[in-house]
C-alpha cells in the first residue's frame, strides 16, 4: 500500500488541469528509455503483514537490554517518559526550524540543550548537535585546523578506535596528517607537539574505561599554538571534572547514554562545545535568544552564515541535517534527573563496574588491563578468544566481552557496567564466564 | 501566554525520575580527587510533571507535518506513517557490539535494505552508513577520490563541478573532500548549460554533482549527453538523491548514467525529520566504486549475515557503527509496504501534485519562472512588487507552513514549492487559495504578519550581532 | 518513589503557613489511633527496577497476538495510526469534557463517534461510550424497562454467557425477572412474550456464531409492547444489515474488534444506540453541536439531567466515568479503516473462519455445532474435553478452543478466525488440533 | 480556524490504512443475502494523512492534566505518570480466555493487588472486576444486598442513608440497586448531623453510603460513633472510594469500622482519567462479605494462581472477564513504586497542597464556608457578587482549568478546589494569582469570557433543547 490519498475522480480533474493524459505522461520529457524499469521488489505488504513480517526479524535478535556490552553505547536505562515527549508529533514530524514563528517550541528546546551541554562541558557554547560521536571528533578536529591554520592532528591512542577511523577518514579527504600517541600503561603519556599541530585530541575515560588527567596534554597543546580537543564520555560529566575546566577549547562526545536506545549502533547524537571565540568556526545549527517585533521572548537559528545553505562552498561543514530528535531525547533525559538523580545513575554505574571488574579479574587466567581509576568501562585479558567468549556468554544469555582490537593487544575484552545492573546481575555474569573459561 | 524556560522553573532540591538507589560510595577513592568536578553542572531540577507540562507546551507552540501542510521546497515533507514508529521500537534494544549470531535479523534487514536501495537507484552497491544526505555526499565524493586516486589520478583531478542551482552542500561537500569547486551556470531553460559545463570539462575534474530534477523542479533532459561528456574525461557523475521523490522507481540515477547516488532516506523514504534529524544517506554506485565504499559492508554468509571487514581499499569509516539503523528500519518498511507499484505511483503523484498546484498558483497571480511541466517541485515568484519574506510569514498567520523561501539563488524572490504525494487536492486548492488570499490582505497586514502565533516576527540581526545562545543564572 | 514536587523548603513554608508542625500534624483533628497503620506493602521500586519486575512478569504470559480465541474479544490488527493518535496526552490527561471551551477536541471526537456508532447500528442516537458489552447489555435492558415501565426481560441464550450473568446482576437488583429463550439448531425460536416483559434481547450474530434473522423477534416484541434489544458483534456491522433496519429499538455490543487491544478482557468499551423517542431515557454522556457566542460551531455535553450528578437517586443510571478513550480508539480505528477497509476486514475475517471451519470439523471426531450461515466465530464439539484440548494447542504455541458452558452442550470449543491470520496459520491450527485430537 | 468534522474532510473512494488483501469472495453464499446490509455504513473516507492532521489538530483543541493545572474537586486530577503506558504496553495482547497457565503474569498481578488494595483499605477481600467508581458502588452495594438476604433480611432493609453532601453516584447507586434513598443533612461544620443521623437509623436500614473526607473536604470526625451507631441495627458501612486520596495510607476505611469500600483506581491511584474513562473500581469488603463478592476471584492455587469461579454466594459477574486489567496495571505499578512511605506522603501532601491553596485564596478575597484544616481538598466561594461560572470561564482565559463547580449542592456558588499532591507550591501560587486576576479584571471581562480559548461560552439550551447528536450528510 502507498500513503496518496488521490480517488480516480481526483487524478481526471488533477491530470485535465496539468494537461496531462495519464500518470506516465508527466513524464513524458524524459528520455523514454529510462522510465518505469522493472524493479525487482518483493510484492507489496498491508501495514499488518509488514508487523509480522518485522517481529518475525526481531525474533532472530537477542535483546542486549540488560547487556554490559560498552564501548561508544551501553545499556542504561531511559525513563519512560522521555519518549513519549520527545517523539510528540510536532516534534517528530518538523523540519529545521527555519520559520521560527511556527517552531519556538523546538527552537526552545534547542536552546535549552545548548544550556545543557554547556553546563556539562564546562565551556559556554554547544552546537544544536552532530551526527554521532565520532563524526563530533572530527568536526572538532577540523573546527581547530580552520582556525589554527594547521594540518597535523595529535590523536590519543585512548581515544575510541572507531572514532579515529571515521577521523582518519576526514583528515585524509583535505591532506591532513594524523598521528597517534599510543597509549603507555593505559594513559596518554606527556607528548612532544610539533609546530604544524593544529589539534590535540584525548579522550576521558579513554577507551580501556580509565579516567585521565588531560591537563598536561592540554597545556602541551597550547604551549605549541594548538587547540585541545577532549571527547568524553556524556555520563562521567556527571562525577568528573569539565573538560573546559582542564584547557579544552572543544569538547566532543557521543549523547547516546542520555535517554536514546542502543538502536544497533544508530542514531544517537554527538554533542559539541567550544570556547566562545570558536563560536564563529563553529559547524552545525545554533539557536539564539532574541525578542520578537512586540518586544517578547523569543528563539531563533542564528550565525548562519556559517552553514552550507548559506556559504555553500565556504562553510564551516557541509553538516545540514544532524540529530535533532535523539539530542532532544538528551535534554529530556537531563531534565528527567535532574543533576541528583543524573550523578546516581553515573556514581551507581560507577560502583557496578568496579564491583564487576573485583569479580571477573579473580577469575583464573583473567587480567584487568585498565589501568585505576576507571568509570563504568573497563577491559580484561582473556585466556581464550573474546569473540569466542562473547558467544559462548550470549548462549547463556548474557551479552559482554567485547573483543577489543589487537592494537591494545591480544585476546581483549570489553566489558561495561550502568546503573540498571544488580548484584545478581554482576554475579551471573561472573558465574557465566567462569563457565565459559573453565 | 509565556514559556518560561526549563531552567526558570527549576527549584534547587526538586526531583523527576529516581534512579535505583544507589550505596554509600567512596567517589574520591575509586575516580580520583583530583578527578572530580567541584560542583554538578547546573541542570534543571524539576519534577516529572513540571518536565511533562514543559516538553508537552513546547510541542504545542511547534508544528510538523502531523499539523499542517508543510510544502517545503526540497525537503520532501511527505506523512511520515505512524507504522514506522512501532517498527523501530522492535529494534531498540540492540548493540553494535552484540555478538552478530544475535543479531541476524537485524543484519537481514540491513542486506534486504542495501539491495532494495540499489534495485530503486541503479546501482550495483550500497552503503548504509552514513548518517545523512551531506554525510552521504561527502561519503560519495570521498568514493570517487579514492577511485581517481587508486588510477593514480588523484593529484590530477582537483576539480569538482557544480551547477549554479545546486544545493548548498554540494559545493560545501566538495570543499570538506579538499576539491575546489566550480560552478556552472544555469542556461535559460533553468537546465545546465550544456555547452558551458563542455568547456569546463577536462581530465582536472574529479566529478560532477547534479541534482535530477534540478532544484528548480526540472529534469535535466540532456543528462544522458551530461554523462557522457563527462565520462569522456574521466569524470564521475554524482547524484544528489534530494530530489529523488520525483523520479523514485519510475527513472534510475544508475539508468541515466550517474556513478554515485545518495539518498536522503529521510525525505524519499519517509523517516520523520525530527525537527533536523536524525537522518540517513546511504550511498549507491556503480560496479567500479564498490571497492571504495565504507566499511563495514553487511553481507551474506553461509545462512546466516554478517558484517564484513575486508575491505582494503575502502575509504574507512564515516561514521561509528553501520549507519542510522533505526532510519533504515523505517526506509526498509515504507519500501516493502509500496513495493514496485507503490513507490512508482509515488512519484508519480508527487509530480501531478507539483503541477496542479503550480496550475493554482498561477490563477492566484504568481509568477513561474520556468513554467514547464514540472517534477516534483517548482519554484515560484509571488505577484509584482511583494516579497517573498512577507508571503511566507503571512501564510504561517493563515496556518500552513510556508514552502523555502529565497532558494534556488538564481531566482529572485524565489518561493520553492514541493507539496509531496501525501496532500489532498483539496489541501492543495486551500493552500493556493491561501496564497492569493495573503496578497489580497495588502501590504500592511503581510508586513506586520505574523500575528497570533505564538511570538511574532524576531529580530534576528539581534541575534546575529549579539548571540544569546544558552540560559545564563541570573546574578550572573 | 513517588510524585510529588515538594522540596525541604516547600514544606516548611507551606506547612507554616497552614498552620501545620510537620506533616502528621496536618491530620491532627482525625482519631489519632487511626493514623499511620503499618502497611504490609514491599519495599518501593525505582521506575527502572519496577519496569523489570513487570518484564519478568511479562515473560510468564504468552502473547495470543495471533491467537483463535474469541468469545466477545478477539486478536484483530490494530493500524499503528490508532494508539498514537488516540493517546495523544491531552486526551489521555483529560478529565469528562465539564468545560467545553478547553475540551473541543475530546468533545468533537465524540459527536463523530457519536455518529459513527449511528452509521454502524442504523439507530439515529448514540451516547458517548458504556463500559464493555455486557454493561451495555444490561443498561439496555434497564433502558427498555423504564420506558416501558415493565419488570420481565426475555432473553435469547444466543447472547453471550456473561453478559446474561452481568444482566441477571443488575436485574436481581431491581427485582426484575429474567427469563431465556433456549437456542434450537443454534438459533432462537419464535417466542411466546408474555404483557410484563419490557424487554426482548437477541444476539447477532449470536454466541455460537450464527447470523441470526431477528426480525421475527423483534416484531413479536413490538407486538407484545416490548422494546427488542439487539446485542451485535462491532465488526459485522460492516457487512449485516444494520439492527435499527430490523427492528431494534435498542442497540448494544462490545467495541474491542474496533482498534482496542484485547489486555486480558479490559478495558474495551460498550456502544449503545437507541431510537430518537429514547433519547431522554439513554444513560451514559451525550454530545450536541450547538453554536459559541460568537455563533461559531461548537461541541457540549448534553441533556445532563439524566445523569447521576444531576438528577441523583433519580438519575437513568449511575454511570459516571464511561469508557471515552478506548472509544476514541474504536472511532480512529474506523476513520482509518474507512467503509472499505472496515469491509475488508470483516470480509476476511468471515472467509478465514469459514476456511477455518471446513478445516477442523474434517478432522475425525470433530462436529460443528454452529448452523449457517456464521460469521468468524463458530463453535465445534471436539472428542476430548476443550480444557485439555486448550492447553495442548498452547503448548504448541497456538491459542484456540474457547471452552464453552456446559448450557450449550458437552466438550464444546469456540473458535474465532479474523483478518490477521494467513493460510498458513489457519493450516497450522489444523494440523495442531489433529495431532492434539490424535 | 476551523475545525471541520473529519466527516467533512471525507471525499468518496479515499482510502486511510489498508488490511490485507482480501480473496474473492461471495459473501451471499456465505452469509445470506437476507442478512446482508445494502449500503456500508457512511465511515469517513480519508487517507491516514488527513486522519493523523485530524486527530492531532483535535488534541490541540484539548487540554488535559499534561497541559495545566486542573484541580477539579472529586476528580483528584493527579500527574498520570508515563511509566504507566510502558506498563501496560507488556500486556496488551492477552485473551481473557487462553489457558489459565499461560497467563500466570497476569494472574500473579492481579492477585498481588488484591492483596495490596485490602492492605491499603484495612479490608480482608477485593475484587477487581468493577470497571469505574460508580460500577463499584453499585457492586458494594449489591454485595451488601445479598449478605442481607443472606440472613433473610433483605425485605426488610430497604433505605440506604445518604448524606446531602455526597456524589450524585452515591443515590443514583442505591436506587439502582432497588433501594430508597434518604438523605441525611450536613450540620453547621459541614459533617453529617450524627443526631439526625440516628433518628433515621433502623431495622430498615440496609447501609449508610459515606465519602470521607466528605465532599467539603473535611474528615468526618464522629465516623467511629457513625459506625457503631449503623452496626448497631445491623446497617452496612459503605464508605465512596472518590476521596481517599487525602488519607491513602494514613487511615484506613477499615479501620473506621467501613464493611465496604470502592476504590476510584483512575483518581486515587493515577490511572489516567482518559477525557472520562475507562477507569476502575475495586471494591473491598470485611470477611463477613467476601462470599457475596461478584465471581471470579483471582486465588492462589499451589506454585500458581487461577481463577476461582466456585463462588456460592457471589452475587454473580458485574462485567464481562475479570475487570479492565489495563488500569490495574497501572495502579499496580503506582503502588509498587510508592511503597507505604510513598502513598502515606503522597497523601499528606495533597492534604497540604489543599491547605495551602485555601490559605492563598482567602487572601485573594475568596469565602471558605467551612473554613477548618480541610483534607484533600476544600470548598470556597467567589468575593460577594461573583458567578462561579464566570470565575471559571475566566480562569480558562488564563490558562488553567477550572475547579469542580456548584458542588457540593449545599454551597451556593460553589467551587470545589482539589490541587492533589503532584502540583507545585509555584503553581498553586499561580493559581491563586489567576482567581485575584479574574476578580480584578471585573466582571464586564468576566461574563464576556473565555475570549481566545478554540471556542467561547457556548449555548447550552440550545443544545438541550434541540440536540443535534451527530452529523448529518448534507442534503438530509
Amino acid at each position: 500500500m502507498d500513503y496518496t490519498p488521490h480517488t480516480p475522480q481526483d487524478l481526471e480533474a488533477m491530470l485535465a488541469k496539468v494537461g496531462a493524459e495519464d500518470l506516465p505522461d508527466l513524464f513524458r520529457e524524459l528520455p523514454q528509455d529510462l522510465l518505469f524499469p522493472p524493479l525487482n521488489l518483493p510484492a507489496p505488504l498491508s501495514e499488518a503483514e509488514m508487523m509480522r513480517k518485522l517481529h518475525e526479524l526481531a525474533a532472530k535478535n537477542h535483546s542486549a537490554a540488560g547487556s554490559f556490552l560498552g564501548g561508544g553505547l551501553r545499556a542504561h536505562y531511559i525513563p519512560a517518559a522521555v519518549g513519549p515527549l520527545a517523539t510528540r508529533a510536532e516534534f517528530l514530524s518538523a523540519y529545521t526550524p527555519y520559520q521560527p514563528e511556527a517552531s519556538q517550541g523546538l527552537l526552545q528546546a534547542i536552546f535549552e540543550y545548548q544550556t545543557m551541554i554547556s553546563e556539562l562541558t564546562g565551556l559556554p557554547v554547544s552546537n544544536a548537535s552532530l551526527y554521532d560521536g565520532s563524526t563530533a571528533v572530527a568536526e572538532g578536529v577540523l573546527l581547530a585546523l580552520r582556525e589554527t591554520g594547521r594540518s597535523q592532528v595529535l590523536i590519543s591512542q585512548g581515544v575510541h578506535p572507531e572514532y579515529r577511523k571515521v577521523l582518519k577518514t576526514y583528515l585524509d579527504a583535505i591532506g591532513a596528517e594524523l598521528e597517534t600517541l599510543p597509549l603507555q600503561s593505559g594513559k596518554t603519556p606527556p607528548a612532544m607537539i610539533g609546530p604544524e599541530v593544529g589539534a590535540v585530541v584525548g579522550a576521558n575515560p579513554n577507551f580501556l574505561g580509565t579516567v585521565e588527567n588531560l591537563a598536561p596534554l592540554a597545556e602541551a597543546a597550547h604551549a605549541a599554538g594548538a587547540l585541545f580537543v577532549a571527547v568524553v564520555d556524556a555520563l562521567s560529566l556527571a562525577l568528573l571534572k569539565p573538560p573546559g575546566s582542564y584547557g579544552a577549547d572543544i569538547a566532543v562526545g557521543e549523547g547516546q547514554p542520555l535517554g536514546n536506545a542502543m538502536a544497533f549502533g544508530g542514531p544517537q547524537f554527538g554533542f559539541m562545545a567550544v570556547r566562545e571565540n570558536l563560536v564563529r568556526q563553529l559547524p552545525g545549527r545554533l539557536v539564539s535568544e532574541t525578542t520578537d517585533a512586540d518586544g517578547k521572548r523569543g528563539y531563533i537559528l542564528t550565525l548562519q552564515a556559517r552553514e552550507q545553505y548559506i556559504r555553500r562552498g565556504k562553510a564551516k561543514s557541509n553538516i545540514t541535517t544532524n540529530a535533532q530528535l535523539t539530542a532532544l531525547m538528551g535534554a529530556v533525559y537531563l531534565g528527567a534527573l535532574g543533576p541528583q538523580g543524573f550523578r546516581e545513575v553515573a556514581t551507581r554505574s560507577v560502583l557496578n563496574a568496579h564491583d564487576l571488574a573485583q569479580r571477573l579479574r579473580a577469575i583464573p587466567g583473567v587480567r584487568q588491563l585498565t589501568p585505576e581509576p576507571y568509570f563504568c568501562e573497563f577491559v580484561l585479558e582473556l585466556p581464550k578468544p573474546p569473540v569466542e567468549v562473547r558467544s559462548r556468554l550470549a548462549e547463556r544469555g548474557l551479552h559482554a566481552a567485547v573483543p577489543v582490537p589487537e592494537e591494545y593487544g591480544q585476546n581483549l575484552a570489553l566489558f561495561a557496567a550502568t546503573e540498571v545492573h544488580t548484584e545478581e546481575d554482576l554475579a551471573a555474569l561472573e558465574a557465566a564466564l567462569r563457565e565459559v573459561l573453565a | 501566554l509565556e514559556s518560561p524556560l526549563i531552567f526558570e522553573k527549576s527549584v534547587p532540591g526538586r526531583r523527576g525520575v529516581r534512579p535505583p538507589a544507589v550505596p554509600q560510595a567512596d567517589l574520591t577513592a575509586l575516580l580520583g580527587a583530583e578527578n572530580l568536578r567541584p560542583e554538578p553542572p547546573r541542570l534543571p531540577e524539576v519534577d516529572e510533571l513540571t518536565l511533562v507540562r514543559h516538553y508537552t507546551g513546547l510541542s504545542r507552540r511547534q508544528i510538523g507535518i502531523d499539523v499542517t501542510f508543510y510544502p517545503l521546497g526540497s525537503c520532501t515533507m511527505k506523512y511520515n506513517p505512524k507504522v514506522h514508529e512501532a517498527a523501530v521500537a522492535l529494534f531498540a534494544d540492540l548493540h553494535p557490539y552484540q555478538a552478530p549470531e544475535t543479531a541476524q535479523g537485524a543484519l537481514q534487514l540491513m542486506y534486504e535494505l542495501q539491495a532494495d536501495l540499489s534495485e530503486i537507484t541503479g546501482m550495483e552497491a550500497t552503503t548504509l552508513q552514513p548518517a545523512a544526505g551531506a554525510h552521504g555526499e561527502l561519503t560519495g565524493i570521498l568514493t570517487i577520490r579514492a577511485y581517481h586516486a587508486s588510477r593514480g589520478e588523484h593529484d590530477q583531478r582537483r576539480v569538482v563541478l557544480v551547477p549554479d542551482s545546486a544545493h548548498g552542500s554540494n559545493p560545501a561537500t566538495a570543499s570538506m573532500a579538499g576539491y575546489t569547486v566550480q560552478e556552472i551556470p544555469s542556461g535559460p531553460d533553468g537546465e545546465v548549460d550544456l555547452e558551458a559545463l563542455r568547456r569546463a570539462l577536462g581530465p582536472h575534474v574529479a566529478a560532477i554533482m547534479l541534482t535530477n530534477p534540478n532544484t528548480l523542479g526540472l529534469f535535466e533532459h540532456q543528462i544522458r549527453a551530461i554523462a557522457e561528456a563527462a565520462h569522456a574525461v574521466g569524470a564521475q557523475m554524482y547524484y544528489d538523491g534530494a530530489n529523488l521523490n520525483a523520479i523514485m522507481g519510475v527513472a534510475r540515477p544508475g539508468d541515466m548514467g550517474f556513478d554515485v547516488v545518495h539518498l536522503n532516506l529521510h525525505k524519499t523514504f519517509t523517516v520523520p525529520h525530527g525537527g533536523g534529524g536524525p537522518g540517513s544517506g546511504p550511498v549507491g554506485v556503480k560496479a567500479h566504486l564498490e571497492p571504495f565504499l565504507p566499511s563495514p559492508q553487511v553481507v551474506r554468509r553461509g545462512e546466516g549475515f554478517a558484517l564484513d571487514y575486508d575491505r582494503p581499499q575502502s575509504i574507512g569509516q564515516v561514521k561509528s557503527f553501520y549507519g542510522n539503523f533505526g532510519a533504515l528500519v523505517r526506509a526498509y518498511v515504507y519500501i516493502r509496504m509500496l513495493g514496485r507499484e507503490g513507490i512508482q505511483r509515488s512519484a508519480a503523484l508527487a509530480v501531478l501534485n507539483a503541477n496542479y498546484l503550480k496550475e493554482l498558483l498561477k490563477e492566484q497571480g504568481y509568477r513561474i519562472p520556468y513554467d514547464r511541466l514540472c517534477m516534483h517541485e517548482f519554484v515560484a515568484q509571488p505577484p509584482e512588487g511583494f516579497k517573498t519574506v512577507d508571503i511566507a510569514k503571512g501564510l504561517l498567520e493563515l496556518g500552513f507552513h510556508p514552502p523555502t523561501v529565497y532558494f534556488p539563488l538564481i531566482v529572485k524572490e524565489a518561493l520553492m514549492v514541493e507539496p509531496t504525494e501525501t496532500e489532498t487536492r483539496e489541501t492543495l486548492e486551500a493552500f493556493a487559495q491561501a496564497l492569493g488570499e495573503v496578497v489580497r490582505r495588502g501590504k500592511e497586514w503581510l508586513e506586520g504578519a505574523p500575528y497570533t502565533t505564538p511570538v511574532r516576527r524576531l529580530d534576528e540581526l539581534q541575534a546575529n550581532r549579539k548571540p544569546k545562545l544558552r540560559w545564563e543564572p541570573s546574578g550572573q
